[in-house]
């Protein structure tokens, strides 16, 4: 049952179109994302749920009740934003407060509810304290207690996470998800961030200059990417320009040698295609039976940390790229030597040259 | 190199503070050498035209500070959050008072308001009215600059934005978000503009000659210690103005900057 | 609400603007009232005083423009580069001509300098020597301002280590790097310099009372339609340089800020 | 034979201690990079190479000649900024050319070596343009350009990285690290982000606090940490409380369960420890034989894209974080449900709880 619906969001500054043909419905407890570059509209479409803008076209609906063109302050939403926009006047349990003043409820109730929140942030000792006495991430740990304070139906976040240091990102993520799971509160995170999104979410919407690439869970989005940019813009990929041998039994040449996919292919004997492999896929050493086989030199080795990149170049200067782990046992291979690398059969996605749609593989998801 | 740089800027603060303290100094000297027991400042204070043209001086800019504030920080709260391509103009208009100088500046406005059809000075307090309009305008920059800086400093569309999503309509907004956050930068223009209207000579001299400044300038040519002893005054009372303006903003952790001093 | 609220801002321009204004045409107006073909104008142009006057207020402003600017380019960058504890201080200073009203600093100038042991005043050129120095600290904040804002878009710091990387000295990081990127900044600041040195009255009339302020004032009295054609002309020079300035700061892609404006 | 050496080098601003007891010596040719958290003297030693900060105590040697006291326009070492710094007044051939024209070059050899550059780092057709003109990598490749213009004997780049998007950082990444080998320039390399100095550096100084935490190749740095702060700065890391049973032999138990680990115990029996192990060397299921094995339950799965990370929990609230690669078939574990991780017994590091040095193992390497 949709909770939050957008219907055909259409949004317009002027001559240039910010948000197109938008459609979205989640679920009550759903937790979205909105992921993609900076003015791909993913923030103009997460205001236009708040009431900050208001859809050139198209409708707005919450349990129910079209809000397209209600008021922000009459819309019962719950914000938290990437500069956090505590009230610098306020104390952390006056900015909590905030929400609950604004509907008149008596003192001792809002009182109790800011505790039971700060305690739910785990910040219960700084009630008293300025926002400029905290640290940024602490900072946005209040502000997200004081947009959940007032019981909004749904909270949206705007790139929360985008000021704040590494470390801090990652443990607050983890903060993000527990308190949201814990209260089901329907959810819409804005980034730019491909881990936050799909670390985060039950859905993701990727989105690309105003538009809707595709709508799917983390694990569809990443894996079966419905358009080149989504297989572009999330994660590292290898775009390898190939042959076909013959379309029927998936055959084609990458770089001269002979490999099979799965993936279907709808073009004739000959023609060229560009194949979409991520790095993680391939491995080291000719792998168990029925995997394609490529044999190269070692172009590059990048030591990351906990993953090493190589780079294998083939014949026709084609460049694959592979991840392994780091062990500290590993031997790498060196630089210039001959190697084999190897990937399963349904690895790689097929893609036609400048074609935006994927393979059948993303329609089976 | 480094060493030399320090102790030439040094050299140049040290000139500078001794070009505005010798005159103070000299002046403080000159009120008592009549009298060293203070015989000038004695005679202002029985003054009743001083008194007089403190106080009027005083009102007057009073209500200046109250009329500029109300324009003024709606209108930039305004511009920052919806019109930020109106800032330019209103930039503009900021420097207008600068280039304008106010001896041409009292021209127009006698001319304009001193005839038909708008025949404003003629009327009873109508010339009060022209001069607290020619110090609105002439203030006009210092306070724009001293609101304006407080809300750069403030991120204005969050903090309103946020406000708005938990429920607050705008009168909440301004008065419990936006106006607490500016206490500092108001103050800040409204003294500078206090400063400003009490010392102002040009406009005032002809508009009001029975304002502070020209009562000031009469006495410098009749009782020339005793103008010394109200200069000294004049110093006195802005120095502490000025103090509690900077303890004021230090108690709100340095986030309100000075007239907009960046 | 916003519909409202962008025409309630529009509305407070245009009485502001109306308020610039009128005067403005009224003037204008009355400068034609006696002789419509502008005897009022031909009078000013065949008047020796009018360009006397002018003259040494616009040699005055040069004047001041050039020592402010060898005093004020290189501590700005200074300060702004090894000293940046200082810069409270410095705009503590800046205040200080707004707080210290022209009619109060110029007593304390003729007491210090026109008697001994400083009797500048008596010397000859000495009141010139007096006048430019209060002018340049009169002029001080905006032509401070104006440089420090130029400087703050700059990074000062890593363009003077990056010069200094590649072997460039003190000299060539000055007149090369610092000085070309600051030329708006400077140009708006000299312009502003200009405009209040040849507009100041309060100073001027004590000090120099040759100069173009007391002159238009005098005009104002004995010739008041040619005093009207004054200042109409004072307007459309200054804004002619003030679009001037406007279009030069546009070429350089933005950088730079006209006054410190933000 | 070193060509860079910092000796004893310390630097106090009034009572604040920023680098102390830094030695270095670098090789001509050698990549050098300082690692730490903003605050720890890295920036501080940089730019005392440049000159511009001068040590309190200690010396700076250049090709044999000290530069200690040196001004920093008479050291010949080119730098680049976080901030770029390219002059606004000045066009990109003027801009790479400045250091030429400073040494009064003929104009001929200037413009030559200035097409030279602009080529080097793919932007010949921009010689004309101003910096406002270009975008933020071209504008960091210009002042890389202008920084080896006039051949500086060390180049040194202060987080030359940090303002950019993430994909342009990668891309410019390894755009420097070929330039560097091309050239065999020494350079010294400021960075804050560890994945930047693992894969740029022949050698990784990690520093915290104004001192050396380690000094070693990135393989080093990473897999043999020699202090606790090293191994929890650089990567991800599980630090597992753990009893000693029998140090002669290297039993242990975590979570309850006995493992054996390889690195040196210096502890009786009984006594605490903590272990430290990375999420890429955990492994689900049993493993090869005579890997250490733990049960647990899953805690947590977080899918990041190319990895998935797993929380697992075992008895005493111990919990265990692992990282696999994500492929499409990969049936991922449900939260809650049982199951068995393993890893080798060369994989943890010992701690002592509060030591700072790591355990045998660090000083193998």
């Amino acid at each position: 049952m949709s909770f939050l619906t957008l219907t055909n969001i259409q949004k317009s500054f002027g001559t240039m179109v910010a948000v197109e043909d938008f459609n979205l419905s989640a679920t009550k407890g759903e937790f979205v994302s909105f992921l993609g570059p900076s003015g791909c509209g993913k923030t103009t479409t997460l205001r236009m749920i708040a009431g900050f803008e208001t859809p050139t076209s198209g409708t707005i609906v919450l349990d129910g009740g079209d809000i397209t063109y209600r008021p922000p302050n009459k819309r019962n939403i719950g914000m938290v934003f990437q500069s956090y926009a505590l009230f610098p006047n306020m104390t952390v349990a006056q900015n909590v407060g905030f929400g609950l003043r604004v509907r008149k409820r008596p003192a001792d109730q809002i009182q109790k509810r800011v505790t039971e929140l700060l305690e739910l942030i785990h910040l219960p000792d700084k009630a008293n304290q300025f926002p400029y006495q905290l640290s940024g991430g602490q900072q946005q740990r209040v502000a997200l207690a004081r947009a959940l304070a007032f019981e909004p139906e749904v909270l949206l976040l705007d790139e929360p996470l985008s000021a704040l240091d590494a470390k801090i990102r990652v443990s607050l993520r983890q903060e993000i998800r527990a308190i949201q799971r814990q209260l089901g509160i329907t959810t819409v995170y804005v980034t730019h961030d491909q881990e936050e999104a799909l670390s985060l979410s039950d859905r993701v919407v990727v989105m690309s200059r105003g538009r809707v690439e595709q709508i799917g869970t983390p694990f569809e989005i990443y894996n079966f990417p419905a358009t080149r940019f989504v297989a572009s813009f999330v994660g590292q990929l290898n775009a390898l320009p190939a042959t076909v041998v013959d379309a029927g039994s998936g055959r084609l040449t990458v770089g001269g040698q002979e490999i099979r996919v799965s993936a279907r292919i709808d073009a004739p004997a000959g023609s060229a295609m560009s194949l979409a492999l991520r790095p993680e896929m391939v491995s080291l050493g000719e792998g168990p039976e029925g995997s394609n086989r490529l044999a190269g030199t070692v172009a590059d080795v990048d030591f990351l940390g906990a993953i090493v990149r190589m780079r294998i170049r083939l014949a026709d200067a084609v460049i694959v790229a592979l991840d392994v782990f780091n062990e500290p046992t590993l031997k790498l291979p060196a630089v210039g030597s001959s190697i084999t690398i190897s990937f399963p059969a349904d690895g790689p996605l097929v893609m036609a040259p400048g074609s935006e749609a994927g393979s059948g593989t993303s329609a089976a998801a | 190199m480094s060493r030399f740089g320090a102790w030439w800027a040094w050299a140049i603060f040290i000139i500078a503070a001794l070009y505005m303290l010798v005159p103070l100094v000299a002046t403080f000297q000159f009120s008592l050498q009549q009298n060293p027991t203070g015989e000038a400042y004695r005679y202002i204070f029985n003054d009743v035209k001083f008194f007089a043209g403190l106080g009027y001086s005083f009102l007057v800019a009073v209500i200046t500070i109250v009329i500029s504030l109300l324009i003024i920080v709606p209108t930039a709260y305004w511009v920052r959050l919806k019109l930020p391509r109106l800032r330019p103009f209103i930039e503009f208009m900021t420097l207008l008072p600068f280039v304008v100088p106010p001896i041409i500046l009292v021209f127009g406005l006698i001319r304009s308001y001193g005839r038909p059809p708008l025949a404003i000075t003629s009327l009873p307090h109508g010339s009060d009215v022209v001069l607290i309009g020619a110090y609105v305008v002439l203030s006009f920059p210092y306070m724009y600059r001293a609101v304006d800086a407080g809300l750069a400093s403030l991120d204005v569309r969050s903090l309103t934005e946020a406000a708005q999503s938990m429920g607050s309509g705008w009168p909440r907004i301004l008065l419990r978000v936006i106006f607490p956050n500016l206490r500092v930068a108001i103050l800040s223009g409204a003294f500078l503009t206090l400063a400003i209207v009490v010392g102002e000579f040009t406009i005032a001299s002809y508009l009001a000659p029975w304002s502070f400044a020209p009562y000031l300038s009469q006495l410098g040519v009749f009782k020339a210690w005793s103008a010394a002893a109200v200069s000294i005054i004049s110093f006195m009372l802005t120095w502490a103005a000025m103090g509690i303006l900077i303890l004021a903003s230090r108690g709100s952790a340095g986030r309100v900057q000075i007239a907009g001093a960046r």
